[in-house]
Order: structure tokens, then C-alpha cells, then sequence
């Protein structure tokens, strides 16, 4: 069956003979073939035509040129946590809007919480606390094959486990895409002339606990 | 039929027990250097080799694998030996056109043979 | 290398000759061979033999030679929760003892629970019922080739997740030997005389909440 | 070497695509029943069959496996196809003389074939 919109490239119109891409982050370094053929030279790296060619896509909060000043403080990374009231700026997870109920085993055992409404708003503003996953933020040079070259990658932050009972950890639950530039050789072969291309980097733009 | 006894009985020669073996694809020779922006190969490795009596404990056999080589051993007519298949298989990164004609850079998973054992 | 006490029935000495073993429970129902010629006949169910057979092994808890009442009042089973002034019976679990401490991330950012000693027993309280994982109670059939052939089972509360966030769930943490007697003809003969051996079937006593 | 080529290049006949097949296993043919006490013997199955180019969706195949498939179509010498293993395995219960020489009834995992796919 061959649909309409017939796209040669469709990763899906060559099931079983292509192999398949997963959405699972982080993912391991992109490994480079180490000939130097297939680098940028200088006149490649000039900073205005590449950025004229990134246009609205340049986003400076995640993409850097040289190396930033943050790596050079914080080269293990910083987290990112926000705070507002005493708990994680942003939407109120339903687990911890709905803590609190009455717990029960079968049909005539019931266990209630017991306390005030104030108390156990306290009680949900800590177990917001404790089972709140914050980003940490990265720098990461790609090499020279990258435009900009340096990143904020994000990660999720690997403590204590951020469940009641522990056993469950802080994995990534979203990502979005970056634009950059990469210096690409059409079929690896340095008689062609080689350009730059825009491609999509992932970056964890979320955590959340999980087993 | 002959064919199976053919497929079964092969030649009595030294064979290599069940291992991991080299083999590095470049994605050129394949055809796929127009949806693969790169890498432009990769060292994916492959396993091969005789799975028989006893296996050894770097075989991580299955216990399926081990009652099958017994079976094999007592009457070879019933059940070939296991086959020599990766244990482990890591991911390997790849930049590639994706269904939009973006390229992206993904995860693929189970791409390489970390080790190989009698399933 | 043969060991000294060279056990040929060991089943370590034949380390890839032999399968494994798990201590994973529940385990599948113990397939049958339908022959009834493997089965005892009525002179070799005789209740006082038998019971003598097992002596002080017989369990009248766990096992029982015909229907129990409890399966026809309770077929699916019975849950087995014990509570002592509000809270489950048995040892406080660590992570509830632990419970209510300075959630810190990284160098700088401490978040507290900030209620008064009494308050945070009852949260303690609550939070150790919520993730509690009680044991169900359900007599099985074993068929005739066992003795007694009704026995009591254990498996584990399915039903909410037990942990905060949601993910985790009640699953095997102990077990125990129960001992019964086994209908068996020596390499499946029935022109070989059949006997009872005595054998040990595992019994779930005890859950706890996991990934 | 001559014997290589003989296992690679197999006379060209038609073959079974992988697939799952029966094979009971009877503990007394391979001498368990003196530490086996029940059952008797149970359906195991096995994997046996073709992974060849195109693979079907239901072969289960992994990422490398149809790399691998790709490249032996390309240049048989460099790789075999992939192997017919089992893709999923389920447990089985046996009474048995354990270390002790005591009778348990406990689960054995990974017993049974329950699907096979290329791997």
C-alpha cells in the first residue's frame, strides 16, 4: 500500500528495512569521523553570515559561540529551580491536589488524614517539595561541526530518590528542539562542496518522577 | 527433507564457539547517506558461532538455551542448537532527515552488539 | 573444580548443563499430566496416614483436606489487615520514620515542613497507611496428587499505586515454606510403586510497595 | 576459509521463513527425572528459519538486526543474516530436589518460546 503523499523519505514507508528512532532523552554524544576534511575552515565560521542564516531561530539563552562565562564558574552545571510561595513555580500536579483523601482497603476500612485544611496544605506544599524533579542546565561544546558550537543542554537532577516509599527517580518528561547549523559534506566526499544545514537539537526542558 | 538435514549435519570441521565479531557499516554502502546526515558509519558488530554442549557461562544462556542444547545433544533430529544472538545491544545517535524532511538528531536504540550469549 | 561434598544433585555443580531457578513469586500453576494413572487412589487419601505422614508440619492455617468454608464465603479471597491504634501493625518502615526532614537541592535551597512534632505524627501516620501494602488471603485447589489439596495463598493488594507520586506497586517482599505431601511415581512408572513425598510450596507472607 | 563460505552460501533452495516450532521436552530423555519430579516434560518450542531481506513486521526485528540484514544483502562475506532467536519467554514451575536435597516447587523463568523474531 503506497499512500498518496508518497514521501521516499518517510522513515515509515521503509518499515522493517530502516531502523527506528526513539524519543527517549538524554542521548549518548553523536560520534564524529575524526577527518579533518570534513571541518568548517575560518571564512566557514564567520559569525554574521551564519547568524543572518539562523535569522529568528537563534535563540541566545541556549546557544553560544565561544565558550560562556557560566561554564567557566559552574562547569558541573546549575540548577534550575524556581520557587514562588515556598514551592515549584508552575502548575500544581494532581497527585498533590488530590492528597489527603480518605485511604481504603476494601469495602469497610478507612484511614483519614485527620488535620485542618491549612495543615494539609502544608503537607501538599511539602510533598510538592520533595517530589519536585528541577532541571539542571549545562553547557556543552559539540565540536566545530556545530554552529553555534556551545549548548545549554538540560538534565535531570540525580539525588535522592523523589518518591514516598523511594524507588522511583527524577527522569525526563519533555523536551524541545534547538535550531543550529551543522557543516555538512554531501556523501562524505570532500571533492563536493560542503555547506551548512539546519538541523533540530533535543534539549530536556522538563523532569518528573518516575519508576 | 534434504534440505533440513543439510541445514542440520554440516561437515564435521572445528567451528568457533558463539562470539562477537567486527563489522563496521558505512551507511554509504548501504544507500542511506541521503536520509543519514552522520555519522557516516558505525561500528555495529554481529554474533556468530556453535552453541553447544556444555555451555560456557559467558554463553548467558537462557534457560530455554540450555534445555534446547540438551535436547540437540540427545537427538539432534528434534531441535538445532541454540543460536548464537546479542545479549545486550546499546543505542547509537544519528542525525537524519526525519518524516518532515527535518533534520534531527535521535536516539536509535539497539543499534550495536555489546555482547553476544546462546538464546 | 569438584567441590569436597561433591553433591551430584546440586544444582550449582552443573552450572550451564542445568536451568535456574528464581525466588520469584506468585508462580504459575504447576502444569499436570492428565493421566490418571499418576493419580492416588482412594486407600492413599486416608486422612489419619497422611496426617501422621506430615506430623507437626501440618499447618492447619494454611492447608486443608477438603473445601474450606471461608472459600465459599469469601472466593475471591480475604484481605489480612491488622491495625494498631490507626496505623498498620508491625515495624514503622524507615523512609515513614524518616519522614518530614529538610528537603534540600544543592547548597542553598532548603525547604522545610514547618508543623509542630504532633502534627507530623499524624502526617507519619497517614502516610504509612497510604503506602501499605496488605496481603489477600485465598484457598486454592491443587488437584488430587496433592496433600492436603486446599491451601492458602498469599498475594498482594492490587489496587491504587501505593507510592507519592503514583507508579509504584505492591509486590512479593517475603515468603515462606509451607510443607505438603506429593503423590509421586518414581520416573513417571506407574509399573514402579507410587508414594507421598514431602514437599515445600512457597507462601507469600508479606508485601511491600516497589517499582 | 572453504567452511565459512559452506555455512554462509547454503545451496539455493527455499527456506522457512523464522518462525516458532513445537518441540516437547521429556525429562526422562535427558535424564531429569532424578531431580525433576514434576511435571513430566512441558512444550518448550524453538526458533528456527530465514532472516532475509525484506523482514517482515511481525520477525520483532531490532535496530541492528535489520542493519545487519541490509549489509549481508549488500556483501554476503561481511556478514551473516541476522539469527531466528526467541524475541519472548515465559516461566514454568517445576518441583524439584533443590541444594538440599529438599522438594520445592519453585518458578524457572525464560522456559518456554512464546514469540521469535530476528535478532
Amino acid at each position: 500500500h503506497i499512500p498518496d503523499n508518497d514521501n521516499i523519505n518517510d522513515i515509515n514507508f521503509h518499515t522493517g528495512s530502516r531502523p527506528s528512532p526513539s524519543d527517549e532523552l538524554p542521548i549518548p554524544p553523536l560520534h564524529e569521523n575524526p577527518d579533518r576534511a570534513f571541518d568548517p575552515s575560518p571564512q566557514d565560521l564567520d559569525y554574521k553570515a551564519n547568524r543572518k542564516m539562523l535569522g529568528k531561530k537563534f535563540d541566545r539563552n541556549f546557544m553560544q559561540v565561544v565558550k560562556p562565562l557560566e561554564h567557566i564558574f559552574h562547569p558541573d552545571g546549575m540548577l534550575n529551580i524556581r520557587f514562588r510561595k515556598g514551592r515549584p513555580k508552575g502548575r500544581r500536579p494532581e497527585f498533590i491536589k488530590d492528597f489527603g483523601h480518605k485511604i481504603s482497603f476494601g469495602d469497610d476500612i478507612v484511614k483519614k488524614l485527620g488535620v485542618d485544611k491549612r495543615t494539609k496544605k502544608l503537607m501538599q506544599k511539602y510533598l510538592w517539595n520533595y517530589t519536585y524533579c528541577p532541571l539542571i542546565y549545562k553547557w556543552k561544546d559539540l565540536g566545530i561541526r556545530f554552529w553555534p558550537r556551545w549548548i545549554k543542554e538540560g538534565s535531570c537532577y540525580k539525588g535522592r530518590s523523589c518518591s514516598i516509599p523511594p524507588g522511583m527517580q527524577c527522569k525526563t518528561k519533555s523536551s524541545k528542539p534547538i535550531t543550529l547549523l551543522r557543516w555538512h559534506c554531501k556523501d562524505w566526499n570532500t571533492d563536493r562542496k560542503c555547506s551548512w544545514i539546519e538541523i533540530q537539537y533535543p534539549i530536556i526542558t522538563e523532569c518528573a518522577c518516575s519508576c | 527433507t534434504p534440505a533440513y538435514r543439510y541445514a542440520r549435519y554440516p561437515r564435521r570441521i572445528r567451528r568457533w564457539p558463539c562470539q562477537r565479531k567486527q563489522m563496521f557499516v558505512k551507511f554509504k554502502d548501504l544507500g542511506w547517506q541521503s536520509w543519514i546526515i552522520a555519522p557516516d558509519g558505525f561500528q555495529a558488530f554481529y554474533c556468530e558461532g556453535e552453541c553447544q554442549f556444555p555451555l560456557a557461562a559467558h554463553m548467558n544462556a537462557t534457560n530455554h538455551a540450555i534445555v534446547q542444547t540438551l535436547v540437540h545433544l540427545m537427538n539432534p533430529k528434534q531441535a538445532p542448537s541454540p543460536g548464537c544472538a546479542p545479549t545486550k545491544l546499546g543505542a547509537q545517535s544519528v542525525l537524519y532527515f526525519d518524516d518532515n524532511l527535518n533534520v534531527v538528531l535521535q536516539k536509535f536504540p539497539m543499534m550495536i552488539v555489546k555482547s553476544c550469549g546462546c538464546h
